[in-house]
C-alpha cells in the first residue's frame, strides 16, 4: 500500500489550519462580544469571540434557529430580529424579507457576523414553527409524524395565547367571526371589526382570530400587518390623518404634519403617552377641493392652517 | 492564442456550466430574483472560480501528481476552496471595507458552489495546461454570470407584469425561464469545439 | 494551546481519512484496471466482430488479436492481418472515441466502433448505433474519406450522413481523415 | 427494521416531500440539491446511481459528524466536514468505477461533485452536529431517500420521453419518435418545474383542508 497520500494530505491541512489560525489572530480580531437574545419569555446573555455568523454563536449555546442550507443564505429560514448592533441588511438577506420585515429590522442569522455587542429578538411567532424543528430534533417519538396538522396543533395546544383572553373577550371574538364566517374574504371583515373594537390587533386576539377560522397564523399576520390602516400596537383613542395626496401635498400638508408631530411629541406612526392621539398619513379622502386636509376619526377639516391646529385638536382632549 | 480563444468561448457559450452542465442551481434559484444581486453574486463567481483554479493547478500539477496522490484530489480541491475563500473574505474584511459590503458578502456562500468544484474538475478531466485553466475558469465563471442576469433579468420584469400560476411561482418559474433560455443557447452548439 | 489542538485534531482526522481512502484505492484498483482493460478488448473484438462471451473473453482476445507498439501507438492486428487502432478528436458537445479498424489492404474500412461520445442523443448520437457504422464497411479513406447527404453516397469513399446532424457528421469525417493516414503510413512499413 | 423503514419511507420520504417541502415549512427544501442533481437525471440508472451515492454519503457524513459532535473545534467546523463529505464521496467514486463502469461513465465528474450538494452540508450542520448518532443517521437514510425519489420521478419522464425507454426497456410504442430535447440539458429546466409546479399546487390543496 501506498501510505504517501496519507502524508501529502496532512501536509496540505497543516498548512491550512496554520494559515487560516495566522488570518484568525492578524485580520479578524474584534475581541469578545456580548449577545443579548429576548424570546417571549425568556432573556438569555452569553458573551462570545467575535468574528462568527450570529447563527454559530446561537447554536453553540443552545439556542435553536432552523435552517436547512446550512448557512448560505438559500433557505430563508433563520430568521431573527435585530434590535441593534450587527450593521445594516444585504442584498443576500433583502430577497428573502417582505418590506414590513425589513421595517422591523429583520435578519437572517446567518448573515449577521458578530463583530459587536449585538441585541436580537425572536418573535414567538418564528418560535411556534421553530419549536416542532426543536421537537423533531430531540423527541424520537414526533420526529417522524411532522406534518401540517402537526403545525396548527403546536398552535392550539399553545394555551398561551388564547388563555390571555377572558371568556366575555372570547366570545366577543366568536361573535365576530360568526357575524361573516360565511361572506366570501371573510378575515378582512372581522380584521376591521376587530379594529373597531380594539383600535389595533392585540395579538392574542389574531391568535383566537386564526384558530376559530382554522387558518394558520401567518396567513392572519400577514393580512393584518398588510393594511396601513391596520395596526398590531395600541391606538389613541383619537386617530389623526394628515392627507399626503398631491394637492394636499403641494399645499403645505407636511407641514401641518410637522406641525402636528411637534405639538403632539410623536412622529407619524406613534400614539401619545395618554393614548389620546395617534397620528398617520393617508394618501387621499376625497377632498382635494379644501387642499390641505386632516381627518380626525371621522371628521375632517378642510383648508387647515398651522395656526388652527391647536383649536382642531383641542376639541378631542 | 486561437485554441484559448475557444476555450473562454466554448465556456461561455457552447458549454455554458449553468445552462448545459446545470451547475450551480442553488444559488442561481435563489439569488435570480433581483438584478443587483445576481450581479454581486456573478462578480464574486468569477473572482473566485478564476482564483481557486489557478491555486488548484499547481498544487494538483506539482505537487499531487509527482507524490502519487491523484486519488485525494477531491478533498485537496474542496479544502483549498473553503480555505481561500475564508482568507479572501478575512483580508478584503479587514483592507477593502468598501469592496467587503459590496460583494464580499457573497463570498461564504460560494463556498460550497458546485460551480467552483466542477471548475476544478474539469480542469483535471480535460488536462489543460496552466492558462488554459485560467481562461477556461474564468470563461466558465463569466457563462454562469451571464446567464443568472438573463433569467434575473427577465424573471425581475416577469413578476412585475404577469400573472403566474399559483404552484409555479418562485422555483418553478426560474426554471422554465432557465430552461427557455437553455434551449437558446443550443443554438451555439458547434460554434467552437473543445477537445 | 488551542491552536495545538485544532492542529491535533485536524491531522487526526486527516490521517484517518486518507488511511480509510488509501485502503479503498488499495482494494478497488486492480478491480478498475480490470475494467478498463476488458472494456479495451471488447471493443477491438467488436470491430473486428469476432464473437465472445464474457467467460472466454480474454482468451480469445489472445488467441486472435497481437498488440503491436510503435512510436507510442497501439495497434492491433488479427490472424488474417486485418489492423485497429484507436482514434479520437472532437464532435459538436465533446471528445469522440472510437476504434477503427482496416482490411488486410490497409484502405478500405472493415468497421468501426464508437467507444465514447457526448453527441446530441438521437441526432449526432446515432454515430455509435451499429446500423449507421455499419455503412462505413468497405468503403475507401483515399484519396479522403466523404461524408454527403444522406442518399447521395454512390462512390467507393462516400458515405450518407446524418439526417438532422450535419455538424456531427463533419466533426467525424474529420476526425476519421486527420488520423489514418498517418496511423496507415506507420502500420504499412511493417 | 422493515417496519421501521416502511414508517420512515411514508412519512419522511413523501409526507414531508408533499406537504411539507411544498409550504411555508422549515425542515429542509428540496431546491437545495438540485446542482448535481438535475444533470444526472435523463436516465433513470443514473439517478438510481446519483441518488443513492448521496444517501449513502448523507448517512456516513451523519455517522462521523454525529460522532465527532463534541470534539470539533469551531474554526475548522467547516474543513471538518468537507473532509468527511469528500472522503465518502471518494469511497462512493471508487465503488462505482469498481463495479458500475458504464454509470460512472455516464454521469462522470457529477459524483465527485456531490461533495458540493448542499443538502449534506445543510443536513450535516442542522442536523448532525446537534443530534445523536441513530437519529442523524435516520435523518440522513430520510433525507437520502426523499432525494432520490425526487431524482427518479423525474428521470422516468425524461428517460420515457428522451429515449423512449425506462431503464433501458422499451415503454413507447413503436411509433414514437425520441423527443430529444427531453434527454437534454433544457428538458431538465422543463420536467423539474413543471414537478414543482404539480407538487406545489398539491400542497396547496392539502393546505386548505
Amino acid at each position: 500500500m501506498n501510505f504517501l497520500p496519507v502524508i501529502v494530505m496532512n501536509g496540505i491541512l497543516l498548512v491550512v489550519t496554520v494559515l487560516l489560525t495566522i488570518a484568525d489572530r492578524v485580520l479578524i480580531n474584534y475581541g469578545e462580544c456580548k449577545i443579548t437574545v429576548k424570546q417571549e419569555d425568556q432573556e438569555k446573555e452569553f458573551v462570545v469571540e467575535g468574528g462568527n455568523y450570529l447563527i454559530a454563536d446561537l447554536t453553540a449555546n443552545d439556542i435553536n434557529v432552523s435552517s436547512s442550507c446550512g448557512g448560505k443564505a438559500t433557505c430563508g429560514y433563520c430568521k431573527i430580529k435585530v434590535l441593534n448592533g450587527g450593521g445594516e441588511i444585504l442584498p443576500t438577506e433583502e430577497i428573502f424579507m417582505s418590506r414590513e420585515e425589513k421595517h422591523d429590522n429583520m435578519r437572517l442569522a446567518c448573515q449577521v457576523k458578530v463583530k459587536n455587542d449585538i441585541n436580537i429578538y425572536i418573535p414567538d411567532y418564528l418560535t411556534t414553527i421553530r419549536n416542532i424543528v426543536k421537537n423533531r430534533s430531540y423527541d424520537p417519538k414526533l420526529r417522524w409524524i411532522f406534518n401540517i396538522t402537526d403545525l396548527k396543533k403546536e398552535a392550539e395546544d399553545d394555551e398561551r395565547f388564547v388563555t390571555k383572553l377572558d371568556k366575555s373577550e372570547k366570545s366577543r371574538v366568536e361573535e365576530m367571526v360568526d357575524a361573516y364566517r360565511n361572506t366570501k374574504g371573510a378575515l378582512i371583515f372581522i380584521l376591521q371589526e376587530i379594529d373597531r373594537t380594539y383600535g389595533y390587533f392585540p395579538e392574542n386576539v389574531l391568535w383566537y382570530v386564526s384558530q376559530l377560522m382554522e387558518l394558520p397564523f401567518t396567513h392572519v399576520f400577514r393580512v393584518s400587518t398588510f393594511y396601513n390602516a391596520f395596526s398590531l400596537k395600541p391606538r389613541g383613542k383619537n386617530i389623526i390623518r394628515v392627507c399626503m395626496g398631491t394637492s394636499c401635498y403641494v399645499k403645505g400638508g407636511n407641514k401641518i404634519l410637522h406641525s402636528l408631530e411637534n405639538k403632539l411629541g410623536i412622529k407619524v406612526g406613534e400614539t401619545t403617552k395618554d393614548l389620546n392621539f395617534s397620528l398617520d398619513t393617508v394618501n387621499c379622502i376625497g377632498c382635494c377641493g379644501q387642499s390641505p386636509a386632516v381627518s380626525v376619526n371621522d371628521d375632517i377639516y378642510g383648508y387647515v392652517k398651522i395656526s388652527k391646529v391647536d383649536d382642531v385638536l383641542k376639541k378631542y382632549k | 492564442m486561437g485554441n484559448l480563444l475557444t476555450i473562454f468561448i466554448a465556456a461561455v457559450f457552447t458549454h455554458n456550466i449553468a445552462l448545459t452542465y446545470l451547475l450551480g442551481m442553488c444559488p442561481f434559484i435563489a439569488l435570480s430574483k433581483s438584478f443587483k444581486t445576481a450581479f454581486g453574486m456573478g462578480i464574486a463567481v468569477i473572482f473566485v472560480v478564476t482564483l481557486t483554479a489557478a491555486i488548484n493547478w499547481p498544487i494538483y500539477h506539482l505537487i499531487l501528481v509527482p507524490a502519487g496522490c491523484e486519488l485525494i484530489y477531491y478533498i485537496v480541491f474542496i479544502i483549498v476552496i473553503a480555505a481561500s475563500v475564508q482568507l479572501v473574505e478575512m483580508i478584503m474584511e479587514k483592507f477593502f471595507v468598501v469592496l467587503q459590503a459590496s460583494f464580499g458578502i457573497f463570498l461564504p456562500l460560494i463556498t460550497v458552489n458546485c460551480t467552483v468544484l466542477a471548475v476544478s474538475l474539469f480542469m483535471v478531466l480535460r488536462s489543460y495546461s496552466y492558462l488554459a485553466t485560467i481562461v477556461f475558469a474564468f470563461g466558465s465563471a463569466v457563462g454562469w454570470m451571464l446567464a443568472i442576469l438573463i433569467v434575473a433579468a427577465i424573471n425581475e420584469k416577469l413578476r412585475l407584469v404577469s400573472d403566474i400560476p399559483k404552484g409555479l411561482r418562485g422555483p418553478g418559474i426560474i426554471m422554465i425561464i432557465a430552461g427557455i433560455i437553455a434551449l437558446a443557447f443550443l443554438g451555439f452548439g458547434g460554434m467552437v469545439r473543445i477537445q | 494551546m488551542k491552536v495545538l489542538k485544532i492542529i491535533i485534531f485536524v491531522v487526526l482526522l486527516g490521517s484517518f481519512f486518507t488511511t480509510l481512502l488509501v485502503a479503498i484505492n488499495h482494494y478497488t484498483t486492480p478491480i478498475i484496471q480490470k475494467n478498463e482493460e476488458l472494456k479495451k478488448k471488447r471493443s477491438v473484438l467488436d470491430v473486428f466482430d469476432i464473437s465472445y462471451t464474457k467467460e472466454n473473453l480474454e482468451d480469445i482476445f489472445s488467441d486472435n488479436i497481437e498488440v503491436v507498439q510503435k512510436e507510442n501507438k497501439e495497434f492491433y492486428l488479427s490472424l488474417s492481418r486485418e489492423v485497429a487502432f484507436g482514434i479520437k478528436g472532437s464532435g459538436v458537445w465533446g471528445p469522440i472515441k472510437g476504434i477503427i479498424a482496416f482490411n488486410p489492404d490497409f484502405e478500405s474500412i472493415k468497421g468501426i466502433t464508437i467507444i465514447h461520445q457526448e453527441e446530441t442523443p438521437g441526432l449526432g448520437g446515432r454515430i455509435s448505433e451499429e446500423e449507421y457504422l455499419a455503412k462505413f464497411q468497405g468503403k475507401k479513406v483515399f484519396p479522403a474519406l466523404k461524408i454527403v447527404p444522406h442518399g447521395k453516397a454512390k462512390a467507393e469513399n462516400e458515405v450518407d450522413a446524418i439526417t438532422g446532424a450535419t455538424m456531427t457528421s463533419k466533426a467525424f469525417e474529420e476526425l476519421i481523415n486527420n488520423q489514418v493516414g498517418e496511423y496507415l503510413a506507420l502500420i504499412k512499413e511493417n | 427494521m422493515a417496519k421501521n423503514i416502511k414508517k420512515l419511507l411514508r412519512a419522511k420520504g413523501f409526507k414531508v416531500m408533499m406537504i411539507g417541502l411544498w409550504r411555508d415549512n422549515p425542515v429542509f427544501c428540496m431546491l437545495l440539491g438540485i446542482c448535481s442533481g438535475l444533470a444526472v437525471t435523463n436516465k433513470v440508472e443514473n439517478a438510481i446511481a446519483m441518488g443513492a451515492g448521496v444517501t449513502f454519503v448523507l448517512i456516513f457524513t451523519a455517522l462521523t459528524i454525529s460522532a465527532l459532535r463534541n470534539f470539533i473545534p469551531a474554526r475548522v467546523r467547516i474543513i471538518t466536514y468537507m473532509i468527511a463529505i469528500a472522503s465518502f464521496v471518494i469511497i462512493v467514486d471508487r465503488f462505482l468505477q469498481a463495479f458500475y463502469p458504464v454509470i460512472r461513465e455516464a454521469i462522470g465528474p457529477y459524483v465527485g461533485l456531490i461533495i458540493t450538494n448542499c443538502i449534506i452540508m445543510g443536513r450535516a450542520e442542522a442536523f448532525a452536529s446537534k443530534n445523536k448518532i441513530t437519529h442523524s443517521m435516520m435523518d440522513g437514510l430520510g433525507v437520502g431517500l426523499g432525494y432520490s425519489y425526487t431524482l427518479v420521478i423525474i428521470a422516468i419522464v425524461r428517460e420515457s420521453l428522451g429515449f423512449g425507454t425506462i431503464l433501458g426497456f422499451r415503454v413507447m410504442p413503436d411509433g414514437w419518435t425520441n423527443w430529444v430535447m427531453m434527454a437534454m440539458a433544457p428538458g431538465a429546466f422543463f420536467v423539474l418545474s413543471i414537478y414543482l409546479w404539480i407538487t406545489r399546487t398539491i400542497a396547496g390543496v392539502e393546505s386548505k383542508e
